[in-house]
C-alpha cells in the first residue's frame, strides 16, 4: 500500500488538505457507494475536519465535473449519490435484459395513497380504493424498500400504519416528499360538508 | 333534486362531436372472453363509476343516479351472467347505488334549505378523491424509478490487500496474564519480576544468535559498550540457559577460550 | 427521457458512432458493474458493431483518463472493471468502520506466555494455560510473524522453543521486552481486571 496518503498522517487543519486529494477522495466514496451520501457520512471520510461549506463547494464542482459524462451527481433524500443519465439505461440495458419490475395499478395506487396520505392503516387504503387490499400489494412494496409499518394506530386490532420510507425518496430522486407531483387540484370540486357550508354562506 | 335529475334524463347525455346524444351508446356488449380482461382493467367499483362518469360525460358534482346506477347494474349483471368472480364490493355498491337513488326520490322536506344534505355527497367525495389518487398514482408511476429509468452507479472497491490482522494492545496481554495467574493459581515462583524478564528476554537473544552460527565465544556475549546491569543479566541469562539444559558452555582448558552453542548443536557435532 | 440517444437511432456503421460517445457509454456501463465486463459483454452496449480492436482502444484511453483518480481501470480475471486504488481505503474505511478482529483469548493468553516466559515450549505453555495448545494458536502468531522457535529444548520429543520476534516488539510499538507491562505486582495474585484498568489509566 502507498504510504503517502495514510489517514494517520493527515493534516489536522483542515484547509491544509489539498483540495484535489480532497476531491478525488470524495470522487471515490461516491462512485463506489450505491446508497446516497449524506453530508455527515462525508465528513467522516475527513474524520470531521472539513466543514460543510467546503465540502459543499467541492462536491458542486464534481457535479459540474461530470455533467458531460454519463453518469451524474445529484442530491436525493439520502444525500449525495452518482446516477445514470436516463439515456444511458437503453445501452445498459442490453447487458441485462431482465426487465425492472413494472407495477401494477394496484401497487401503484395503493403507494399513492401511502405517499400522499401517510401514515395510513390498511383500512384507510381500502376506503380510498374501495376494495379490499390484498396482502402481496403490501409485501411487494415493502421488499422494495419503499413503505415500512412506522407504528399502530390505537384503535381495536392495533393496526399497523404505513409511510414511505428514504429509499422510496431516493428511488425517485426525490429530496422530500413535498416534490411528489402536486395532487390534482379537486378540492374545489370535492363535497365535504365544510365545503358546501362554506358555499352556502357565501 | 328530482327535477335535476328528470331535466338530465331528457338533457343529452353526452355531446360527442358537439353533436348531443340522447341516448347512452349501446356500447355496454363486451365479448365474453373480454369480460375477464375488463374485470382486472377495473380496480373496483369506484373505479367503474368513475369510467361511467367520465365516459358518459356526466356531471360529477351533479351525478344523475338513475343514469349511473342502471349503466353499473348491467356491467355487474353482465358479469354476474358470466359466472365472474365478482368482488362483494361490487354488490355492496350497487347496494349504495340503489340507497342513494331511493333517497333522492323522497319528497323534499318543507323546510329546504341549501345545507339539506345531498345523499350523493359522500359518495361523490369518494369518487373524487379516488381520481385524486389514481391520478398521483399515474404521475408516481411517470417519476423516474430507479433500475427502471436510471443506474445506481457503484465500482468495486478492492479490498483484498487490506485484510486487517487484530490489533493486540499492551493491557491485552497483560490480562491474558492475570487471567491465567488468577484461574490456574500459578504458585508464586512462576512470579516473573522485571528482572527475570530482561534474563528471559536475553535468553531468545542468545538463542537466536546461537542459531545463526553453531558456536560463539563467550565473551562476544558481551559488548565492550554493555552497562554493568547488562552485563550481569546476559550472565544470568546464558547460566539459565544452561540450567534449562539448552545451551551448553564449553571451556576445553583452563584460560582457554569458553564456547557456547546450542544443546542442538553439541548433540549433532 | 431524453430522445436523441434512443439506441434505435444509433447509426448502425460502427464508425460513424462518435468515439466520445463510446467511451462514455463503456465508462457507464463500467461504473454501473461490480462484476468485471468481458469484451464480449461490452460488445453488447454496441449491438456487437464495434470490434474488439476499437473497443480495446478506447477502454486502454479510459485506463489513461482515470490513472489520476481514485478509482482504475483494470483488467481482471473475468474482465474489465473499476476498482478503488488500494490508497483510497483508509478513507472508505472511515465511511464503514468494520470493528478491528480480535484474537481469541487463547491465542492472547498463548502470547502472553511467549511474551513473559520465553523461550517455552508448548508443553510449557500448556502447563500454564492448564489446557492442550492447538497448533492453529501457534501458527496464527507465527503467521503474524510474533513469534517464531528459535531452537528446541534437548528433553524427549526434542519440543520447539518459542520466542518472540523483533515485529512483535515493532508491532506493539515496544523497543524492547523490558517494556511490556510489569507483573511484579502480579504476585499478589489477587489482581482483578478492574484494578489492573485503573492501574493503565493512571
Amino acid at each position: 500500500m502507498s504510504e503517502q496518503l495514510k489517514p494517520a498522517q493527515l493534516p489536522s487543519a483542515a484547509d491544509s488538505l489539498d483540495s484535489e486529494k480532497t476531491k478525488c477522495i470524495l470522487e471515490t466514496a461516491l462512485l463506489t457507494t450505491q446508497d446516497p451520501l449524506p453530508l455527515n457520512e462525508i465528513k467522516k471520510l475527513f474524520n470531521n475536519e472539513l466543514n460543510a461549506d467546503i465540502l459543499q463547494h467541492l462536491l458542486e464542482e464534481l457535479r459540474k465535473k461530470w455533467a458531460d459524462s454519463g453518469i451524474e451527481l445529484v442530491t436525493v433524500a439520502g444525500g449525495w449519490r452518482f446516477h445514470t443519465k436516463p439515456e444511458m439505461l437503453p445501452f445498459l440495458n442490453r447487458l441485462n435484459p431482465q426487465k425492472p419490475p413494472r407495477y401494477s395499478r394496484a401497487v401503484l395506487e395503493t403507494l399513492a395513497i401511502i405517499a400522499y396520505r401517510q401514515p395510513v392503516t390498511r383500512g384507510d387504503i381500502e376506503e380510498i380504493r374501495g376494495v379490499t387490499v390484498s396482502s402481496p400489494i403490501l409485501k411487494t412494496l415493502e421488499a422494495r424498500g419503499w413503505i415500512d409499518a412506522i407504528g399502530h394506530r390505537n384503535v381495536p386490532g392495533r393496526p399497523a400504519l404505513y409511510a414511505t420510507t428514504v429509499k422510496f425518496l431516493n428511488d425517485l430522486n426525490l429530496c422530500s416528499l413535498e416534490e411528489l407531483p402536486p395532487l390534482e387540484e379537486l378540492g374545489s370540486l370535492v363535497e365535504t360538508k365544510e365545503n358546501s357550508e362554506k358555499q352556502s354562506l357565501s | 333534486m328530482n327535477q335535476v335529475i328528470d331535466s338530465i334524463d331528457k338533457e343529452p347525455v353526452a355531446k360527442v362531436c358537439g353533436e348531443p346524444l340522447m341516448e347512452i351508446p349501446k356500447d355496454l356488449y363486451i365479448p365474453p372472453d373480454a369480460l375477464e380482461v375488463f374485470l382486472d382493467t377495473f380496480q373496483g367499483p369506484l373505479d367503474l363509476l368513475l369510467y361511467l362518469i367520465r365516459k358518459h360525460n356526466l356531471e360529477i358534482r351533479d351525478i344523475p343516479m338513475a343514469e349511473l346506477t342502471r349503466q353499473y347494474m348491467a356491467y355487474v349483471e353482465m358479469m354476474q351472467a358470466h359466472q365472474l368472480e365478482l368482488a362483494a364490493e361490487y354488490l355492496l355498491m350497487t347496494a349504495l347505488l340503489i340507497e342513494i337513488k331511493s333517497r333522492m326520490l323522497l319528497p323534499k322536506p318543507v323546510a329546504d334549505t341549501e345545507n339539506e344534505h345531498d345523499p350523493r355527497a359522500e359518495l361523490v367525495r369518494r369518487l373524487l378523491e379516488y381520481e385524486q389518487i389514481k391520478l398521483a398514482a399515474l404521475r408516481l408511476n411517470e417519476l423516474p424509478h430507479a433500475e427502471r429509468d436510471f443506474a445506481l452507479v457503484q465500482a468495486w472497491i478492492e479490498k483484498e490487500s487490506t485484510q486487517q490482522p487484530p490489533n493486540v494492545h499492551l493491557d491485552d496481554l497483560r490480562n491474558a496474564w492475570v487471567m491465567l495467574i488468577s484461574r490456574a493459581n500459578v504458585n508464586r515462583h512462576h512470579q516473573v519480576t522485571r528482572e527475570t524478564l530482561s534474563v528471559r528476554a536475553h535468553m531468545s537473544h542468545i538463542m537466536r544468535h546461537l542459531n545463526d552460527r553453531d558456536t560463539v565465544e563467550f565473551y562476544d556475549f558481551f559488548s565492550p559498550s554493555a552497562t554493568v546491569p547488562e552485563v550481569i543479566v546476559i550472565f544470568l541469562a546464558l547460566l539459565e540457559l544452561a540450567k534449562e539444559r539448552l545451551v551448553e558452555i564449553k571451556q576445553s582448558k583452563v584460560f582457554e577460550m569458553i564456547y557456547v552453542r546450542t544443546i542442538e548443536a553439541s548433540a549433532t557435532a
